[in-house]
């Protein structure tokens, strides 16, 4: 029998562009995993949701998958906002929902049954921004970020305590808010406070932007980003503006490790545009629950079939196109039992010619 | 810094006051909220950004372009909604319920034919140049999009103010049963108005995607909402307060952002133009009656 | 100064717009009882007049009183719960409600139920709805409107509106009725006609003040006349003091309109 | 059947809650439109109770009655703090006040620690049931329909007709202006709180200026000359995504096209009396 | 003597309510005609028709020949029919000058619109006074001299005045209608729909009676006023 999987991604509205490359890596990988026959001789079927971005379309799009459709378990939904609102949904109906891309604090708190394979902007951040510190000796930094938008906030709060711990003074604090179409105000303010550096917890969209105006400015510190520098393509287009900008991320176009080699091979193939690490930790992820639904026996009672996989799935490891995975328990605020975290060491890149370049510390 | 962040003002206040001013456009002759406005904006930006990228047209060209496809496209809502709307009476709101669709239908065809992910022009269609005059940043984009914010607005400004077409649109507004009894072809110049307040719409989207360089199906939406600002802070219907309106919202965000904190810029704009209009109840610019009976 | 009988007093009234001084140094009484008359040319400020009075507007300086009580800075709604109510040049009906509602909103003071009444629906909100559409249709149908109570206001020619606009006031149970010229646009036999609801009116103890170009109207109801002329009051008196008054004539009547 | 019953209602009962809620924001507009008053700030109205709903109950844990009604009077009070100066304005004006108030409100939140800022609220336990929100549309139908016989009914309607005449004819119109402002924010609050506890999380980006456009739209699409036409405006903004979700990538184009075409051929909404009767005598004219 | 306007079988509804039921009649080129009745008789109803804000359901309207029921309003403006209608619609939010410029719209000749303005200030001197103001802001009185004005500022060939003393103060009437006389002396077509019969039928040349919608009477002005009929429905005895 074909083994259903929901998704629900954010495939119009203002996420689209993270939801369809998210939905776009797991097509692939289904693909990948069909043609090789599926899982035990299953195959793999995609429930495809559109959850807009939207909580209520979120809770709805889930209720449907595990309700009517009778989905095994549901990749997404793409924001953690909408996580927040749908997870709950899910747990409570002891169904597995697994986060591709979201990286907010307390996800995996919603219950057990909860999983992600994104690392979390506190796995990445400090290794980010204490390798910048050495490479350019930085003795003062400036900060940016989105404030009304969970992911961007609370990419900054980790920032500013990492930027506590590492004790590197901050010279200015700046935000701006979604749909800003200039960032001058705020850069200005930055240019006068003179930092070596300016870490920036930003989506991709803005993230060039700000760069570029930074540079229309004459800015010449380089950049330290968070998840939200994740795209090639941000580099490729703010070209020389982007040189120099520290990212850690879980995966890159340009790592050679073979897996990643031949996603994003396969990826340019069947979609003709380069993929990102959303559309990479998608991939990814239904990887890693094939691999657990290897060991699982399908009973066809759909409840113990659930069950089964949310016992199957913390064991499971890959090593795939962000490099080798598994998981860790997340560490609830309540003590509480809660789900599963990524635990998955992060490369630090450095922008160099408009591309990623693994940072060779020597 | 103060003269940086002057200029920094004056563009982001021009930049709104080009979107402004086909909204403040229609809003003023056909008294309708045009929601569709801010994805007739976002169409000007992929018109142009296709015609520079697939048949390597000139910008100006391109510029063009793009202003007779979102000129076309308003006149088609005109055409084709606004009018049979007219026709049936329709009561006020209504009209601008009919553009939310548009806009709907509008951004997601967009985002059907050029996927959701960010665009942008390649960098050899930019404008180039950069001075720098006493400290302060200048790129040549920036001088571009004031120059035609401003041209534009003192033509379209003259134009109404001084001829007979501009007393003939403020008879429409009012009300266009009176205005055609004077000889006014009413249903020609609500067609005119709209094909020119989206043309113009048209162009402040290339404009504004050459210098934010995003091009996204839903980069209409906060520019909406900004220009409803704009125009209601300016007076509706009037270009003066469009420019006014722009250049206002853009100094309040920008000088809080620089003096305050950048976390009040909207809070800052939005609350000064909340305690404009109970100073001024209507705008700016607006004309009050004040016979009672 | 105030005897009883005056129900209105209007003392060294001024206004101006700006620079436009449109009233001057008015004063004149409205007596109780009576149909009083204000005519004069056309922009003469008859109406600022009235919207002084009524309070939508107020005066630059000067006084007025009603019953003896100050009605400045007054809002006009209280003005109406004071016991006066007006009628409009430019006829202002609800148009999108029918005609017995139009009647029943004049009311709106004089039924008393609270939420509680509204919510509960209670006998004594029930009472008070049904003696006020008793009395609506009273009232259309004293100006023959009755057939028509459940048409929407919007629908009616232009006469049937002016009257419309009559019951409406009247239901607000006023002591003084203003009329901003009730007779426009009415052909001679409906004058009449309003005419005598005119004199039944002033017979059933209201005060009336009216504004109307219409001099066989004004001259064949009115006790006593005011006559403005660029903002100020160049003649009082009678129907007969006022009609032979030199400047009158030349400012309002002209010659002719004797021999008409 | 039955069976197939709890499989409908496990996966549509948030829908179903949604159209109530819905419902009732689109009636809290309906009230203030009644009066004539274009008023935007019901989003920011629902926002108001939905944080303080949702605070009352996470950090103090109160009864949910208790919340629900704080949830009502809390935006209530807001309402009319701010009527006075604001209600002075009107139309387009008055709609851009109250957007700008609303703004002023998300962007508050947005930086206040207690709300949790843009990460908004999570973990608001399930409170909502089925019949709260049956019950509470029930009487709020009830009761405007009840205000909409009253006098106060028709005074809301001359003041939206025509403000001067309406006070001369003795209405006192600030009141009753504010009244519906006030009672409009109140419900919408209400609903705001009602929502907070169905949907687990609440963050300031839901009650903004495309919520405050969308409530608007519901009234507007129904048809605001009665209470039915609110109802049945909610009920097809809520689920006609829902009902076109098949069609995969052309949902919302096709979504916005529908909506253009309802308004296109009901003008008045979808639920207009006058039309109805006019289909039973026979139209024969226009005006040109 | 030739005809100018001439109506055939019109009728015009309100939704199902037919207001004007089948009429017929005609203008003579250079002459008042008047169309008097009682309230609701469907005067307003007619006009309206005839300068095209109402669609006829029925009937023709020939203008210098030409069939005009069905032209937009603008362009039987452009005709040289031009109508001052019941409640004036005058701009509010423009100024005097600026409604008495747009009276002009439809000609371009600057020099001849300068001359027509003149000539209107010249019959309206309150107006000249006010030029600078709202509209919205006149007086009644005021209001109706501008609508009159504006009307004369197109040039018509044939003016439609609907109950243009109303609101007049007397003097300002026989102004009026001494205007009336004297404008169409110099040749202007003129329909007048009146409450004040006397005063119109007396400068009319024809009459037509309407009640309820149909043509009752139809005479000469004199003749008319002579009529008892008339005299008792229409002139108060
Ligand atoms: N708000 C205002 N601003 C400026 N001028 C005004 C205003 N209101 C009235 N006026 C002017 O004041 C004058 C008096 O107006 P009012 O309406 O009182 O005249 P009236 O005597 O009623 O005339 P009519 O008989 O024509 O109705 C007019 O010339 C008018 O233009
Ligand atoms: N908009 C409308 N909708 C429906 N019925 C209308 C409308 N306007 C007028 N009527 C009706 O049509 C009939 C003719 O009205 P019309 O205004 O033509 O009369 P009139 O002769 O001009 O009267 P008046 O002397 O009062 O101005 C009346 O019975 C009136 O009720
Ligand atoms: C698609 C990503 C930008 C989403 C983001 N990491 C979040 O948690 O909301
Ligand atoms: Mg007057
Ligand atoms: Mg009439």
């Amino acid at each position: 029998a074909d083994i259903k999987i929901g998704i629900a991604e954010a495939l119009t509205g203002g996420a689209a562009q993270y939801g369809v490359a998210i939905r776009n890596g797991f097509q692939l990988a289904a693909d990948e995993i069909n043609a090789k026959g599926g899982i035990n001789g299953n195959k793999i079927a995609l429930v495809i949701e559109d959850e807009q971005a939207k909580k209520e379309e979120g809770i709805n799009v889930f209720k449907k998958l595990i309700f009517q459709d009778k989905v095994l378990m549901i990749f997404g939904p793409t924001l953690s906002n909408s996580f927040f609102a749908a997870g709950p949904v899910a747990n409570a109906a002891k169904t597995v929902v697994f986060g591709t891309s979201v990286t907010a604090n307390g996800i995996t708190d919603i219950g057990p049954y909860t999983f992600r394979n994104s690392v979390m902007e506190s796995d990445v951040l400090p290794i980010t921004v204490a390798t910048a510190t050495k490479h350019y000796k930085l003795q003062k930094v400036a900060v940016i970020y989105g404030n009304d938008d969970a992911f961007t906030k609370s990419g900054y709060d980790v920032f500013k305590k990492v930027l506590e711990e590492q004790k590197l003074p901050v010279t200015t604090t700046e935000t701006y808010v979604k749909g800003d179409v200039d960032f001058k105000a705020q850069l200005t303010k930055i240019k006068g406070s003179n930092p070596d550096a300016i870490v920036c917890s930003c989506l991709a969209e803005e993230a060039a932007n700000i760069m570029l105006q930074a540079r229309g400015l004459g800015i010449k510190a380089p950049f330290i980003g968070g998840n939200g520098f994740n795209s090639p393509k941000l580099f490729e287009i703010s070209k020389l503006a982007g040189e120099g900008t520290f990212v850690g991320s879980p995966w890159s176009n340009t790592n050679p490790a073979p897996a990643n080699k031949a996603f994003v091979a396969a990826y340019q193939q069947k979609f003709g545009s380069e993929p990102n690490q959303f559309a990479a930790q998608g991939y990814d992820a239904l990887h890693i629950a094939a691999a657990a639904l290897k060991d699982v026996k399908l009973s066809g009672d759909i409840a113990a079939d659930r069950e089964a996989l949310k016992n199957a799935l913390p064991k499971a490891t890959i090593n795939g196109a962000t490099g080798p995975f598994k998981f860790r328990p997340a560490q609830t605020k309540t003590g509480k039992p809660g789900g599963w975290d990524a635990d998955q060491k992060p490369f630090i890149y450095i922008v160099k010619g408009g591309k990623f370049t693994l940072y060779d510390s020597k | 810094m103060l003269e940086q962040q002057l200029l920094n003002a004056l563009t982001l206040g021009s930049v709104y006051a080009l979107f402004a001013l086909g909204f403040t456009l229609v809003f003023g002759v056909l008294a309708v909220i045009n929601l569709s406005h801010g994805a007739i904006f976002m169409v000007g930006s992929y018109a142009a950004l296709w015609l520079v990228s697939h048949l390597d047209a000139p910008l100006w060209l391109a510029m063009l372009g793009a202003m007779l496809l979102s000129g076309t496209l308003g006149l088609l809502v005109d055409v084709l909604i606004l009018k049979p709307l007219r026709a049936r009476n329709a009561p006020h709101l209504t009209p601008m319920i009919a553009t939310i669709g548009v806009g709907i239908m509008l951004t997601s065809a967009a985002q059907g034919m050029f996927g959701a992910e960010v665009l942008r022009f390649p960098e050899e269609t930019l404008p180039a140049g950069e001075f720098i005059v006493g400290g302060v940043h200048v790129r040549a984009l920036e001088i571009a999009i004031v120059a035609i914010a401003f041209i534009l607005m003192a033509v379209l400004f003259t134009a109404l103010k001084r001829t007979q077409l501009g007393r003939a649109l403020r008879a429409i507004a009012e009300s266009p049963k009176a205005a055609s009894l004077l000889g006014i072809n009413v249903e020609g110049l609500f067609h005119v108005t709209s094909f020119v307040a989206a043309a113009l719409g048209g162009i402040a989207g290339v404009l504004i995607g050459l210098d934010f360089n995003a091009i996204t199906p839903q980069m209409g939406q906060p520019m909406l909402h900004k220009g409803l600002a704009v125009i209601i802070l300016g007076g509706m219907g009037d270009i003066r307060g469009a420019l006014i309106g722009g250049l206002f919202l853009g100094f309040a965000e920008v000088i809080s952002k620089a003096y305050l904190s950048s976390q009040m810029g909207d809070a800052v704009a939005f609350g000064l133009l909340f305690l404009i209009l109970l100073v001024r109840p209507s705008g700016l610019f607006g004309r009050v009656l004040e016979r009672k009976a | 100064m105030n005897t009883p009988q005056t129900l209105l007093s209007i003392r060294n009234v001024g206004k101006h717009f700006g620079g436009l001084h449109v009233l001057q140094d008015v004063s004149f009484e409205v007596p109780a009882g009576g149909i009083y008359g204000l005519i004069g040319p056309n922009g003469a400020g008859k109406t600022t007049v009235f919207n002084l009075v009524t309070g939508l507007l107020a005066p630059s300086s000067g006084t007025i009183e009603f019953q003896g009580e100050s009605l400045v800075g007054l809002p006009p709604h209280q003005i109406t719960h004071r016991g006066i109510a007006r009628t409009f040049q430019n006829i202002r009906i609800f148009k999108e409600m029918s005609l017995l509602e139009n009647v029943m909103i004049g009311m709106h003071e004089h039924l008393k139920y609270g939420a509680g009444g509204i919510f509960f629906n209670s006998s004594a909100c029930r009472a008070a709805e049904k003696r006020a559409r008793e009395r609506a249709f009273e009232l259309l149908s004293w100006l023959g409107l009755e057939h028509k109570a459940a048409m929407l206001a919007d629908n009616l020619s232009y006469g049937d509106q002016r009257k419309l606009e009559f019951a409406r006031a009247l239901a607000t149970e006023p002591k003084l009725l203003l009329l901003d010229e009730p007779v426009a646009g009415m052909n001679p036999s409906e004058k009449t006609l309003l005419m005598e609801e005119i004199i039944n009116i002033r017979n059933r103890g209201y005060g009336v003040f009216m504004i109307e170009h219409d001099m066989r109207f004004v001259m064949g109801l009115c006790d006593r006349i005011a006559v403005l002329n660029f903002g100020r009051i160049i003649a009082e008196g009678s129907p007969d003091e006022v009609r032979n008054n030199q400047e009158v004539i030349e400012a309002y009547l002209g010659r002719e309109e004797e021999a008409a | 059947m039955m069976e197939w019953f709890n499989d409908f209602w496990s996966t549509y009962s948030t829908l179903v809650f949604s159209v109530g809620v819905h419902a009732l924001l689109a009636l809290s507009i309906w009230l203030t439109l009644s009066c004539g008053l274009l008023s935007l700030a019901n989003a920011a109205f629902m926002g108001i109770g939905a944080y303080v709903s949702a605070l009352l109950t996470l950090q103090l844990g109160w009864s949910f009655p208790l919340v629900l009604l704080t949830g009502g009077i809390a935006p209530a009070v807001v309402a009319l703090l701010i009527g006075a100066p604001v209600l002075r304005l009107s139309g387009v004006y008055l709609a851009m006040a109250t957007l700008a108030f609303g703004e002023v409100v998300r962007i508050t939140v947005l930086n206040l620690e207690i709300t949790g800022g843009p990460e908004g609220l999570n973990g608001i336990p399930l409170e909502t049931e089925g019949w709260h929100i049956a019950a509470l549309l029930a009487l709020t139908i009830y009761g405007l329909a009840r205000l909409r016989r009253s006098k106060v009914g028709r005074a809301f309607e001359a003041i939206k007709e025509d403000e001067v005449a309406a006070r001369l004819m003795g209405i006192n119109v600030d009141r009753y202006k504010l009244l519906a402002f006030t009672l409009g924010s109140f419900i919408a609050g209400v609903a705001g709180a009602l929502n907070a506890h169905f949907t687990f999380f609440i963050s300031p980006r839901e009650y903004g200026f495309e919520a405050a456009v969308d409530i608007l739209t519901m009234a507007v699409l129904g048809g605001i000359s009665s209470l039915i036409g609110p109802l049945l405006g909610s009920s097809i903004i809520t689920l006609l995504p829902e009902l076109l979700r098949s069609l995969h990538d052309y949902r919302s184009f096709v979504n916005g096209a529908v909506l253009v075409l309802v308004v296109l051929f009901l003008p008045k909404g979808l639920w207009d009396p006058r039309r109805f009767r006019k289909w039973f005598g026979k139209a024969k004219g226009a005006e040109a | 003597m030739s005809v100018l306007l001439r109506v055939h079988d019109l009728a015009v509804s309100y939704g199902h309510i037919e207001a004007v039921k089948g009429i017929n009649f005609h203008l003579n080129s250079g002459e008042i005609t008047a169309l008097v009745g009682a309230n609701g008789a469907g005067k307003s109803t007619t006009l309206l028709a005839l300068s095209g804000l109402l669609r006829a359901t029925r009937g023709t309207i020939e203008f210098d020949g030409q069939d005009i029921s069905r032209l937009p309003a603008h362009q039987i403006v452009r005709h040289g029919v031009v109508q001052v209608a019941e409640g004036r619609a005058i701009l509010t939010t423009l100024t005097v000058a600026e409604n008495l410029a747009l009276g002009a719209y439809t000609r371009d000749d600057k020099a001849a619109i300068a001359a027509t303005l003149a000539e209107v200030y010249e019959i309206f001197p309150r107006l000249k006074d006010r030029a600078g103001q709202f509209a919205g802001n006149l007086s009644g009185g005021e209001q109706q001299m501008l609508a009159i004005g504006r009307a004369l500022m197109a040039k018509p060939k044939l003016l439609l005045l609907d109950e243009p003393s109303m609101g007049l103060a007397p003097l300002m009437v026989q102004e009026i209608f001494r205007t009336l006389v004297e404008i169409n002396r110099k040749g202007l077509t003129i329909l007048l729909v009146e409450q004040n019969v006397r005063q119109a039928l007396k400068i009319a040349r024809h009459g037509y009676v309407i009640e309820t919608g149909k043509i009752v009477l139809a005479d000469s002005g004199a003749n008319l006023l002579a009529n008892p009929e008339v005299e008792a429905a229409y002139l108060g005895g």
